[in-house]
């Protein structure tokens, strides 16, 4: 209880106090120290949940069981190392003059805020309290992609608003109906839109209803996720931002918006006898792994390269989910861990790369490995994992997902196939000659933040090779909860 | 009595929907910001009417809520912007209004037939406005589809907004208070985020057509 | 792991778990000695050397004694690493070790400053990258055999760019590891659906499985896919002859001699041991598969003028040829008859630690050649028997084994393989015994054209004068790098001389997978090789090199008993011409001549021919793979053209895009009110 | 392996050694006679192998060691494969050691060492004729075992001395797939002994000799050892194709008195089989160089259609 008070309260105080005092050359350990203490807070809270269970608060307006307590502990992590990554980036970006003190404020505070809305996505019991979550969310990103103004970067951020803004829209039409069908049988106390109650009477809620509201929520939680062809907005986003946003939006984001659709699927199978979620999230899923990875086959900025290969790898967790069962459901789980861990890495990398070569176009990054080994490698091995490579975690999940759609869903195993190859191909081709090779860039005014890198893909491996058996339970008890 | 009331709210629903037509085929800015308020307005009253019928304060608090957000407070905000950027007398070239028209109907036919099943089953007293909520959200969305200036994308999007409210509070008799104040809060800084961005595009490309927003692609 | 703390009753697998350990551990200390070069040469490397030995040994022991399982407390939940240390493992790790014992000692002397990556970093992967072959060989479940699989894959590729300046090697690296990332994708499915759907990904659960012929044709194909693309397999052979020339030539040693033989060992282990039936069609596709990469390896080997791509391409002809073995074997046994199988089986099997031995030696002979010339080019070699006599003479070893020639251990797996086809036609089906001849006829002129190959390969390096100045000043080679020739020339010999005691050795695998072998038939017959009756058939090498060695001395006694041996040197006939110079001997692309001419259709080839009226007239010819036009051209072109296609999508206009999400919801919605 | 085995193979070996050089004294001596020359003694090549005994050895300077073991290499291979193919007797203790597939494989061996012996020198021609020789050697050697296999197929059985055995002691049986066998073994021994069409051995005309071009820097005993080698590959040849296609007369195992008769009938064929290859050199005219591979290409594809035609018919 306390903890889940600490986990909410310490991004908001963070971001209140970063609002004024974001500018100074402290804030950015501040930001640091914030992080650490919602990090820490969110690891007191998994401890008490895998020690004694799921458990509500506030009046049954929040509630946290392990399918969402594992989100928070991977959404304050990552936080907490994305914090670590900016400290120099952004140090470095004021030294290169992108960044003014006003923005740096901005920065700061929309970075603790942004974090404050998604775990109360995470964590809240209410639809709707979800969705308003979600839609902050959208707003603080918003916000932190057009941070530096650009002509891109506004372009990037306005797309970001409407789609989203749009697509939240629809998702709020389907919670409505959603509070609907619950009204029905909860009549129209306050009740009916706590998933704790839909869940327990998912039985009963109107089909006709249901069917309308989940179509709506998973157009309108999909646009979020990215699911080809709501996507658009994600690559721009992606790319013109500063890069600890794009780490934080796809190792987090859209695990968040991912979250809130499997919450509904929940619902929605309850109600449903036929498998109306699962066939939508496979379908769109293998969609979404097809077309990215073409996509990925065209990119010249290499910050949108890795969002295309989020957009892949997110229609891949939706595939996994949507093949449904235990294992399905456990490797879809597991992907999403690895993937935000990851990426994130990735990004981190990235964002040293680009800045030591003072371009995003990938034609003009050479032989990082000459000017600082640990990025290089760092990107380097950060893109084989997220490629499949073994032993690092991504390929687990992989294996599972493709072995299981061998013999429940053949078909679509040679898209895949296809699929992985061409991404492969296209990702590794262009890492390659940036990593290896000949170079002319120079060296950065401050050193870079390997911790970050180096600790997300330490995990990684490890999850590849060896899962914790505490961890197994966890995943086990929110593989279950999915229906697994 | 009550089915009086039920008329009224099939009344108002009627004078959405229209309004939302109206808007898809408004040439001029500031009649469609009139024209918003206007729905506004109707959402307002249609909120009372429903609370005063179904006996539930809070659905007052929420009419005034819309109140104050739709019909005075956002009009207000996009007025001043509009008088800010001096695009109050833009005019903006619609492609071919019949065959808007045209797609619109067809999406009210396929809207009501959508909600048909829904609204036989549904409990409250004017379940048959959510295929008129549907189709105006559809609307508004078709609105932002073809409209290729910021601000009226803006108002497309508000627009939607207001057949969400309209659904919410008329099909269903409201949500959950905390959940609207929600709503509103991120609704209100949403249009104020887009306010300063529409400055900002403004000062960039010196122009609010969003054509300009065409450089990041991949063909 | 019974009693692990108690050395005393260790099992085999313990020790060879130790080995990996080992080797880890060596790996991790060249990770902390990263650019001191003394440390790493000539004390991780023969470390490295030594363990490899051990792990020879034990699999040794392994062969005979009865199969040892053991579980690691790693991996996926539920899917701990399972590993099985079977008479087929034990095999293929006595291969490993003993081949990579020899590398390793030759690696010591072999690696120098200033070449791309630190010399800690290779040792890094390269004893990452043994460690991970001997676990692929060990792994019980399809996780660990998958991991393990990529990792070897992913060393393997980090030695292969270890000189990644250049951007050739890159080129080659990238190829590489793409051809076997979606090759493992292709094994991966294969073991989708070897599981059947249970969960379960152990191999015992695998054997369990009843798979109808349709499914299990399915993973077979999917097997043969991927394994194939590992082993080089037309038409997925194109990496090879980038990526061996790329490495290092330990690496390259190590990559043809042993790393293809772990994609012969998936194919065993699915084909025999996990499917429970093999369909005749399978034997036949392998068979055609395997000979047609063997034609081409050979035929591409005679004309190459690389002499490590000369290599490379000859590798492929070797797999094609274990290839054929296996498809015979699997013939035999789709038709019961299982003592054939056994023999094709053994043949392969032959040929494969045969291999492992010469392909090794012939390429740390290049090595050694490259370091002291710094010259890869055939034409700009020559001579250099009598600057490196020591490399010469072992290569000459590697060379003769390769060609096929008696008494020495490539000839003895063509023998058996030539045996096992003279026997086919006893098969039920009257088509495929006209398949036979013509398939021993395709063997038989395999085996003569790398005769021819390898002549060129000896002749043009190491006889004959220098074509280049330099070449005078060519070193010998090391001590390190003599050793690790030698242990690997005399295993060529042992396996040419030995063929009886190593078909015993060989004998629990075969009865392990087609539950018949010749190890009892063979031990009959002491120092004969008899493998069914001395009436049909039989080969004593000894007894061969005994006559030959005998009838030499004789000669040689005699003629000197008998006449004077003056001898006097003068200078070689120069017919009236004293101008001749060292460049006027016949070049690698002169000895491929005959070839290029013969074989035409097989090449894409660039003639430029020079004119009477040129002031420098040259002659350049430069011999092409059709595959790229038949197959990657295409696909490449495809995938190209569809992301343009698709590119169209993202085009920039926010209208556009809400268009996209309005048609989705409208779909979606049409979609679910049915 | 019994006494008179041992004794049947010491008498084949020193038949081999002695008669070798007659069979070519002989078969030079008749294409003299028919080209209308006056004829050298059937005794010429021993006096030419004792001249080149005794002449000193000129070495080019920078030859290896490889250079000079080369002749007794190729010396013993001849000699040990006219030791297993059974020419008198089949019951021979060397034989088991070494079947039809590793005569193949004997000498193969012999032809990789001297092609590599003629590299070693480096001049032009060595390494022409090296090439050369492997050209045909990479041709000739299937075709060979072909027509071994298609012999082999008929006892199933690939040990030399159990096939002459049944082709010889069985009841006469007629084998179309060793007529095809028969002509590809002709042409494929033509090739291999370096006789018209394919190369001359009278000639030294350069750009066309292969066997010359490949011993051209050899003088002195290595010379001579060479040219011994060279005649009993022939006689090895004639004996093979004898044993395979007239096997009539070769002794079989504890029968004294065939033992004796063979001698004279081995004789006997060889001075036919001379004869004719005589006739057949003197008749034909050699062909270019490059028509060499169709040449042995058409002996290949007999030697298979041999091997076809048995299966076919299940003879």
């Amino acid at each position: 209880m306390e903890a889940l008070a600490f986990v909410l309260g310490c991004p908001l105080a963070g971001s209140l106090i970063l609002a004024f005092t974001g500018h100074r050359d402290v804030a950015r350990d501040v930001n640091v120290a914030f992080s650490f203490a919602t990090f820490v807070a969110a690891c007191t809270l998994t401890v008490r949940v895998v020690s004694s269970g799921p458990f509500l608060a506030a009046s049954e307006e929040f509630f946290i069981d392990p399918l969402n307590v594992f989100l928070v502990t991977l959404t304050a992590f990552v936080g907490l190392t994305t914090s670590l990554f900016s400290r120099p980036y952004m140090r470095i970006e004021q030294v290169h003059g992108n960044m003014t003190p006003a923005r740096m404020r901005l920065y700061h505070s929309m970075y603790q805020l942004f974090g404050f809305t998604m775990l109360v996505a995470l964590t809240t019991n209410n639809m709707g309290i979800l969705w308003v979550a979600m839609e902050a969310a959208t707003l603080t990103t918003v916000l932190l992609v057009s941070v530096y103004r650009t002509a891109a970067s506004l372009e990037a951020a306005w797309k970001y608003f409407i789609l989203c803004g749009v697509g939240i829209a629809l998702a709020l039409f389907g919670t409505v109906l959603l509070y609907m069908a619950a009204e029905k049988i909860f009549g129209s106390e306050g009740g009916a839109l706590l998933w704790t109650h839909l869940d327990s009477a998912k039985g009963r809620l109107d089909p006709n209803i249901i069917t309308l509201a989940f179509a709506f929520l998973f157009i309108g939680y999909g646009t979020k996720v990215g699911l080809v062809p709501l996507h658009n907005w994600l690559p721009d986003a992606h790319a013109e931002g500063p890069t600890p946003v794009s780490a934080v939006l796809s190792g987090l984001l859209l695990n968040v918006a991912m979250y809130a659709l499997l919450r509904c699927k929940v619902l929605t199978d309850g109600a449903l006898d036929t498998d109306l979620a699962g066939k939508l999230l496979m379908a769109f899923g293998l969609v979404s792994v097809v077309i990215a990875a073409f996509f990925l086959s065209r990119q010249k900025d290499v910050k949108r390269m890795f969002a295309y290969s989020s957009i892949e790898h997110m229609g891949l967790i939706a595939f996994a989910f949507g093949l449904g069962g235990p294992i399905a459901n456990f490797a879809g789980l597991l992907h999403m861990t690895v993937h935000s861990l990851t990426k994130s890495a990735i990004f981190f990398a990235v964002g040293h790369a680009t800045q030591k070569a003072g371009t995003q176009v990938m034609s003009e990054i050479r032989g990082l490995i000459k000017v600082s080994p640990t990025v290089g490698w760092g990107m380097m091995l950060g893109s084989l994992a997220i490629l499949g490579m073994p032993p690092f975690g991504v390929f687990a999940s992989e294996f599972l997902i493709l072995t299981t759609a061998m013999r429940e869903q053949p078909w679509a195993t040679p898209f895949l196939l296809l699929a992985l190859g061409v991404a492969f191909a296209s990702v590794f081709g262009r890492v390659l000659p940036m990593v290896f090779g000949e170079t002319t860039v120079k060296a950065l005014p401050h050193a870079p933040a390997l911790l970050p890198v180096f600790s997300h893909l330490a995990l990684g491996l490890m999850l590849g090779v060896y899962i914790p058996p505490y961890l197994v339970g966890w995943y086990t008890q929110a593989a279950r909860m999915l229906g697994g | 009595m009550s089915q009086l009331a039920g008329q009224l709210i099939n009344l108002f629903a009627a004078v959405i929907l229209m309004l939302a037509f109206a808007m898809l085929s408004q040439r001029r800015i500031l009649s469609l910001i009139h024209l918003f308020t206007l729905q506004g307005l109707t959402l307002a009253a249609a909120t009372a009417v429903v609370g005063y019928v179904t006996a539930q304060p809070h659905l007052y608090l929420s009419a005034g809520l819309t109140f104050v957000l739709k019909v005075l407070l956002i009009p207000m905000l996009l007025h001043r912007m509009i008088e800010r950027l001096d695009v109050r007398w833009d005019v903006e070239a619609l492609i071919n209004v019949p065959t808007t028209m045209l797609i619109g109907i067809v999406l009210v036919i396929f809207a009501f037939n959508l909600a048909e099943p829904i609204s036989r089953l549904s409990s409250s007293i004017a379940g048959g406005t959510l295929g008129i909520a549907l189709a105006c959200v559809l609307l508004s969305f078709t609105m932002m589809i073809i409209r290729s200036k910021a601000v009226p994308q803006v108002i497309g999007f508000l627009s939607m907004e207001n057949a969400l409210f309209f659904a919410a509070t008329s099909a269903t008799t409201g949500m959950p208070m905390v959940v609207e104040l929600g709503i509103a809060l991120d609704v209100l800084v949403g249009i104020l985020i887009l306010g300063v961005f529409m400055f900002q595009i403004r000062e960039q490309f010196d122009s609010l057509d969003i054509r300009h927003l065409e450089k990041l692609k991949d063909n | 792991m019974a009693g692990l703390l108690d050395p005393t009753h260790w099992l085999a697998l313990d020790v060879a778990l130790t080995v990996v350990v080992a080797w880890l551990s060596v790996a991790v200390l060249g990770l902390f000695a990263l650019r001191r070069l003394g440390w790493v040469a000539k004390v991780l490397f023969p470390a490295g050397g030594a363990i490899a030995l051990l792990l020879f040994a034990v699999a040794l022991v392994a062969l005979f004694s009865a199969p040892q399982t053991a579980v690691l407390p790693l991996g996926l939940p539920g899917l701990p690493f399972h590993l099985r240390l079977d008479p087929l493992a034990a095999f293929f790790l006595m291969v490993i070790g003993a081949a990579s014992a020899g590398v390793s000692a030759f690696a010591a002397g072999y690696f120098r400053k200033g070449e791309g990556t630190p010399p800690g970093l290779l040792c890094l992967e390269y004893h990452l990258f043994i460690a991970s072959m001997t676990m692929v060989v060990l792994a019980d479940d399809a996780y660990t055999f998958m991991v393990m699989w990529e990792t070897m894959a992913l060393s393997s590729f980090f030695l292969v760019i270890a000189n990644h300046r250049i951007a050739e090697i890159r080129q080659a690296g990238y190829l590489y590891l793409l051809v076997a990332h979606v090759g493992a994708i292709g094994i991966l499915l294969c073991f989708g659906v070897l599981q059947a759907n249970t969960g379960d990904y152990t191999f015992a659960n695998m054997r369990a499985q009843r798979l109808t012929p349709f499914w299990g044709s399915v993973a077979f194909l999917l097997a043969l896919f991927g394994f194939g693309a590992k082993a080089g397999i037309l038409p997925l052979h194109v990496w090879l002859p980038e990526a061996h020339p790329a490495a290092p030539s330990p690496v390259s040693a190590l990559m043809s001699g042993v790393m293809l033989k772990t994609a012969i060992y998936g194919l065993l282990r699915v084909g025999f041991d996990l499917l429970h039936v093999q369909l005749w069609w399978w034997g036949v596709l392998l068979l055609a598969l395997g000979l047609a990469s063997a034609v081409f390896g050979v035929v591409f080997a005679a004309v190459q003028v690389d002499m490590k791509r000369l290599l490379a391409y000859s590798s492929i002809e070797n797999i094609g040829l274990v290839f054929a073995g296996i498809g015979l074997a699997v013939l035999f046994s789709a038709y019961g008859m299982k003592p054939m199988s056994a023999l094709a089986l053994t043949a392969a099997l032959y040929h494969v630690a045969g291999h492992a031995f010469f392909k090794s030696l012939l390429f740390v002979g290049t090595g050694s050649v490259l370091h002291a010339t710094g010259q890869r080019s055939l034409g700009k070699l020559g001579g250099l028997i009598r600057y490196m006599p020591w490399v010469a003479w072992l290569t000459l070893l590697g060379t003769l084994t390769s060609a096929g020639l008696p008494p020495l251990a490539g000839f003895v797996s063509e023998w058996l393989l030539l045996q096992s086809f003279l026997f086919t036609p006893g098969l039920p089906s009257s088509f495929l015994n006209m398949l036979i001849p013509v398939v021993a006829a395709l063997i038989a002129l395999v085996a003569a054209l790398s005769g021819y190959t390898m002549v060129k390969f000896f002749g043009v390096i190491f006889l004959g004068q220098p074509r280049e100045e330099n070449l005078v000043h060519s070193h010998p080679a090391g001590t390190w790098e003599r050793v690790g020739m030698a242990w690997l020339a005399a295993g060529c010999v042992a396996l040419g001389l030995l063929p009886v005691q190593f078909i015993q050795a060989i004998d629990p695998v075969t009865r392990q997978l087609v539950a018949a072998g010749l190890g009892s038939t063979v031990a009959a017959s002491g120092w004969l090789l008899v493998p069914v009756d001395i009436e049909r058939a039989s080969y004593g090498p000894v007894v061969f090199l005994l006559g030959l060695a005998a009838s030499f001395a004789l000669a040689f006694a005699l003629v000197r008993r008998l006449y004077h041996g003056r001898l006097r040197r003068a200078s070689p006939w120069d017919c009236g011409y004293p101008w001749q110079t060292a460049r006027m001997q016949d070049t690698a692309e002169g000895f491929g001549q005959p070839i290029r001419q013969i074989f035409e259709p097989f090449f894409r080839m660039q003639r430029e021919l020079p004119s009477p009226f040129d002031r420098e007239p040259r002659y350049r010819v430069v011999v092409g793979d059709h595959f790229w036009d038949w197959l990657y051209r295409p696909v490449a072109d495809l995938v190209e053209r569809m992301s343009r296609w698709i590119g169209q999508l993202q085009q920039g206009r926010i209208a556009v895009y809400l268009l996209y999400s309005f048609l989705t919801l409208v779909g979606v919605l049409i979609v679910v009110k049915r | 392996m019994s006494v008179l085995g041992s004794l049947s193979q010491l008498l084949e070996i020193v038949v081999a050694l002695l008669l070798a050089p007659l069979l070519v004294g002989w078969v030079n001596q008749w294409r003299a006679w028919l080209q209308n020359k006056s004829a050298p003694g059937v005794l010429q090549p021993y006096r030419v192998l004792h001249k080149l005994f005794n002449k000193e050895s000129v070495l080019a300077q920078h030859a290896s060691p490889l250079f000079r073991s080369a002749p007794y290499i190729v010396f013993s291979c001849m000699l040990l494969a006219s030791a297993i193919i059974p020419t008198l007797s089949t019951d021979l203790p060397l034989a088991p050691a070494a079947d039809a597939i590793a005569l193949v494989g004997l000498f193969a061996l012999a032809r990789v060492f001297i092609s590599l012996a003629a590299m070693d020198v480096g001049t032009a021609f060595g390494t022409m004729g090296a090439r050369r020789e492997m050209l045909i050697g990479f041709l000739a050697e299937p075709a060979l075992l072909m027509v071994l296999f298609s012999a082999s197929l008929i006892p199933k059985s690939t040990s030399l001395a159990t096939i002459v055995e049944t082709l010889a002691h069985r009841e006469l049986a007629i084998y179309p797939s060793l007529a095809f066998a028969g002509v590809a073994f002709t042409m494929i021994s033509l090739a291999e002994n370096a006789r018209v069409p394919v190369d001359n051995p009278a000639t030294h005309l350069e750009l066309t000799m292969i066997h010359e071009a490949l011993i051209l820097e050899y003088s002195g005993r290595h010379l001579a050892l060479l040219e011994w080698a060279a005649s009993l590959k022939l006689f090895a040849y004639s004996c093979l194709g004898l044993a395979l296609f007239l096997p009539w007369g070769v002794a079989e195992a504890h029968a004294p008195l065939e033992l004796v008769l063979a001698l004279p009938v081995l004789i006997l064929k060889l001075a036919l089989a001379g004869l004719l290859l005589a006739e057949k050199e003197t008749a034909n005219a050699k062909m270019r160089i490059f028509r060499v591979p169709e040449f042995l290409g058409t002996a290949f594809l007999l030697a298979v259609i041999g091997v076809l035609v048995h299966i076919l018919l299940g003879a």
